[in-house]
């Protein structure tokens, strides 16, 4: 079985390939076309615990709604994409809409204590939009590109989930 | 002694305190709000009692309802631990009404050197030097925008009734001074109940180092030595440690004795500590002192020995300080880190939630501080702080090296945590030096930060995303793979992937 | 220094040994048997790999495998534990035919003074007291049990190669002494691979105390401190501390003297521990040599700061100590109890199996040497021990109380564990007054025991039995009221149980 | 709802009566007559919170085979038998076969090393009649009973299972 990879943490993404051979007694792993010998267990629901080559690596694996998989191994955290030759699922691309309008979503529960902008304003990017409190911080949601907030979807006061779309900027 | 101590807190500290009561043989009543039935201080405590919703104001911040608990439940004695109500004088004074005993400075000498402003008019009586800035809350915003003015920015805005961070603000220039002073009164009411502000230059690159103290009620006031506090991300300390890396035994003594001098004059009590400031001079200026107990009151006990909030209650209940500040004999260094939930990678946004899972580090010379527990749910609101890990060595380089292998050792899934911005410290150069400044970590926080960090390097064989790319293609495969099934319930049976795992191992290694 | 070691054992040992390794930048290879690829040391580990079957002498025992993975992964020292090969000559014989560093004494060192009876050959040449006994292993069982006979009853049959109580039986009789020694040989058969027994008298009610050394390769030999051993259950340590209440100074500076110069005698080189039985008068008599770390190696590194296993391997690779004894201030006290997987309510029989769930304490004064975790299954196949609680405080009382809080925060289900016989121990009157002896244990245990303990009894209101009466009564409810299930998954709703809690609690409290 | 709930642990057997009672709101608890406020919450599968009046006590639930409740509180452990009015099953009487023939079960899993008596033979209370190696320990496995030794149903070497039946004192 052959596997397409792409890989994504914070700070760079890579593509890998693996190919996962049943043979009589288990499987044998090439990474990239380097075969590597390899010992997964379950150690707990979501955790595995994998030597490759020897090394001990041990990996949380959750799937996500948008059907990659987050895996986190010590503070490194990945987000996989699996191109799977038996998958109903083509390719995806997740960073497609990363140009144009812009949604401003809460990045966690809490409540939208100061508005910063208002409809049609320019805005800097980097400029602070509103100002949502959580886990009693303040915290300031920021432009992530300079352009024109569209809209703001929300007032001051009010409470908001993690995810909520709070304004536009285009 | 005291036969029940009300604990008028929740988190770790709460838990912190509940330990002591315990080893001293003394009844916990823990309090808690709505979302907090099923916090760790609940469950350890000999007693909990509900003290209504979740909003502060309206269960942690009601000193009418702590007064009712403590009643009825027969307590004689209060613990306010930190933040919440355990700088308010209202809380000792409704204790005396009570006929309890607050755990902490009289009321008096909490007004006379916990309010900021008062705080530095003592510091200027006793010949404790202080940073410029105004001696009186602000009262009128443009009055306070003109003498920030002229003293130049950067000036710093503090809320005169509180600490850790909440209620702080930089002010960099005349144009966001209006803004700064909202949001910083703001979030000092909400924290403290209390949103009067006042204003101090901002020190160029200074260490933040604090002096531990203590008094009896029989007039002894003593000195238990520093901590360094310099490492601070937008004013709330992350890092702490003892000894300072830059304070000399005279300095030490000095420091000692002018927080010692403070004390006296203010009429102080119990365990405080008096914040300074040290520039690259060494020169030292009084901040303001804080009338309770404080979050980093671990690194001293590992150094010293002593268990602070024993001495804490054990003073309370009218015993003499056991010790002069001669017999006082730090040994080695300690390191404490606070664990927040929040994320690193995205501002640092709190990050509430439920905890999937959690493998914590123990062993030689580490110590976990801990309020939360897997399975439990972080909630949205109360201050981040997880807990604490706190790390003892021989040497500073041991501590540092220990408190790296702890944190390897952390694990957290579930929410995000800031352990990887220490891992991330704790081998900066700098830090490694002893070179920190308040600034230094937000300024390190705007410096690019490359792709692989040194310790991937350096590693020869396969890395961290090698791992991850072959777990999320062999979790792909056991989702359709019966056979190979990693998710089945005879976990303990060899799988085949362990069976071919071994051999291909032996098979190939070098 | 090394760069990579490789740990010749399992569990909280060589969990213990890889973090000393990560501490000080080396990498650390660990080895697993089938049963172990899910255990600690090797989630732990920077490297793992596989030895073969379960049973110890197919794994762990194999000297061949260990050497062939230490030279396939690269490493360049071997650290053993405790146990297993660790007092096995064979194993540094073959570290150095593979040009491999053995982190523990040279193999001659190790028969000169490890084999029980060499070594007090050697006591009695360089004047340390012995107990009176055989000086060579036993050839004939007639000939030992007429010496038996000749020397009174009781008399203890030991283990040549051994320690930690696995081929030692007290016999109180002619009757018994010929199943006692086809017992104590076939457990020491098993443990050690070796089945020779000797012979000692066996003291009445002695203190067991025993002396740290470390020696470099430079000819310095120091002591640490003695450590009070005394109880035990069946000759297996179950708690340890240190200082022992019973050593003055000047009887610590005679038997730490007696430890040195039998070192020196031997020619040691690392850490190694000097057993002494001590009785009601303060005498002094040699036991035997310990050429290895000792399982209760935490309260030596407590009391005197140091970190031993780091030591050992500084020492091993040839570095100085870095100290003379005079240097080493010890400070405060420190206790160890062992938690094993066993019952303490059937005969203590082994209870190997799955952990369901697991609470563990933390905060001031504690560490937690452990082995296991939630979820592991306990195989059946090694020694019960889960792992180590250690409490330290200034005071041996300060210390007792800690632990007896930590204790109380030690939760774990799905196996049987002894946490019920530490919280009795250190509530007994003799033992608070430091007043045990080696049998002392094994007496309490044979005392018929109150229904309720003392701990219980003294408090008002609802007791354990309450508490658990009503969860059953709940729990059933639960089963069928779907309006009230308390195993639901929305778990943090307040469920009607919590509100109507709540109510009445505020209703009801007097 | 009244529930009787016979709580056994290793040094005492205690009966009592537990009435939970719905009203408007929740529920009232009446043990052996005494009004009790009762706050109980689910803190992990199988584990209660609860609070008596204020104390906080910790219980782990585990239903056992036999249809008893084990339950662990600290290092408390009970066994609940509960006779509820709902139930379909009757009261059990689990100590009527405390006296006469002794089935003699390995108390864990491990191996049979020596045979300490042979069938016929008379043994007393507390005698030794196997060991069994588990753990590396060998465990001697003694007679509950004085009594003749009916049949011994292992020999030495044999692995066994906890709860397999050993020998029979009669």
């Amino acid at each position: 079985m052959r596997y397409e990879v792409q890989l994504a943490s914070p700070s760079e993404q890579k593509n890998h390939v693996i190919e996962l051979e049943r043979d009589a007694s288990g499987w044998r792993v090439m990474l990239d076309g380097r075969s590597v010998a390899v010992d997964a267990v379950e150690i707990a629901p979501h955790t595995i615990s994998i030597l490759l080559d020897g090394q001990s690596f041990e990996i949380s694996v959750r799937p996500s709604p948008d059907a990659k998989l987050k895996l986190q191994t010590g503070t490194h955290e990945f987000t996989a994409e699996i191109i799977d030759p038996r998958a109903w699922s083509g390719r995806r691309h997740a960073n497609v809409e990363a140009q144009g309008r812009q949604q401003i979503v809460a990045p966690m529960p809490g409540k939208v204590v100061r508005l910063l902008v208002k409809a049609g304003d320019h805005v800097e990017a980097g400029q602070g939009l509103l100002v949502v409190e959580a886990m009693k911080m303040q915290n300031e949601i920021r432009s992530p590109k300079s352009g024109i907030v569209e809209r703001v979807l929300v007032r001051e006061g009010q409470p908001v989930n993690a995810g909520e779309v709070l304004c536009m900027v285009a | 002694m005291f036969r029940k101590i009300l604990i008028a807190n929740r988190g770790e500290i709460a838990v912190r305190i509940l330990r002591a009561c315990r080893e001293l043989g003394i009844r916990s009543a823990a309090v808690f709000s709505e979302v907090d039935r099923k916090s760790l201080h609940v469950r350890l405590a000999d007693e909990a009692y509900p003290i209504g919703p979740a909003p502060s104001r309206e269960s942690y911040l009601c000193i009418d309802k702590l007064m009712d608990v403590a009643r009825r439940a027969g307590c004689d004695a209060v613990h306010p631990g930190y933040g919440f109500l355990a700088e308010n004088a209202a809380l000792p004074r409704a204790c005396t009404d009570a006929g309890l005993t607050f755990i902490g400075p009289p009321a008096d000498a909490m007004e006379s050197l916990g309010a900021k402003t008062a705080g530095r008019q003592l510091a200027r009586r006793v010949d404790v030097p202080t940073v410029p800035g105004t001696n009186d809350p602000i009262e009128k915003l443009a009055e306070a925008q003109s003498l920030a003015h002229s003293m130049g920015y950067p000036v710093l805005l503090k809320a005169v009734a509180g600490g850790g961070g909440k209620g702080m603000r930089v002010v960099d220039g005349d144009a966001e001074f209006e803004s700064a002073f909202r949001d910083a009164s703001s979030e000092a009411m909400n924290a403290f109940g209390d949103d009067r502000l006042y204003l101090e230059k901002y020190l160029d690159r200074p260490h933040h180092v604090e002096i531990q103290i203590f008094a009896d009620a029989h007039g002894r006031v003593v000195s238990l030595g520093e901590r360094e506090c310099s490492v601070q991300r937008r004013h709330q300390k992350v890092i702490e440690e003892a000894p300072s890396p830059i304070i000399t035994p005279d300095l030490r003594k000095k420091m000692g004795d002018a927080a010692v001098r403070l004390a006296r004059a203010g009429g102080y009590v119990n365990a405080g500590t008096v914040e300074f400031l040290v520039d690259a001079n060494l020169n030292f200026y009084f901040l303001e002192v804080n009338t309770r107990l404080q979050v980093e009151h671990p690194v001293t006990e590992q150094v010293t020995g002593l268990d602070l909030v024993k001495l804490q209650i054990a003073i309370a209940a009218g015993h003499r300080l056991p010790f002069a500040w001669e017999s006082i004999t730090p040994r080695g260094h300690a390191m404490e880190v606070r664990l927040y939930a929040e994320d690193p990678d995205n501002n640092f946004f709190p990050s509430p939630g439920k905890i999937i899972s959690r493998q914590v580090p123990s062993g030689p010379g580490v110590r976990l501080d801990d309020g939360v527990y897997e399975g439990w749910t972080v909630p949205n609101d109360y201050d981040p702080l997880l807990g604490k890990l706190i790390a003892w060595g021989n040497s500073r380089e041991e501590t540092i090296a220990r408190l790296r292998r702890a944190l390897e050792e952390y694990t957290v899934t579930g929410i995000k945590t800031n352990v990887g911005l220490f891992r991330r410290i704790l081998v900066e150069p700098d830090f490694l030096r002893g070179e920190m400044h308040t600034r230094w970590l937000d300024e390190l926080l705007r410096r690019p930060r490359s792709a692989a960090s040194p310790a991937d390097q350096n590693q020869t064989g396969n890395s961290p995303s090698d791992a991850a790319a072959i777990a999320a293609a062999i979790w792909q495969a056991s989702q359709w793979d019966r056979h190979a099934c990693l998710s089945c319930s005879s976990a303990d049976q060899p799988s085949r992937w362990k069976l071919e795992g071994r051999r291909a191992q032996l098979d190939r290694l070098p």
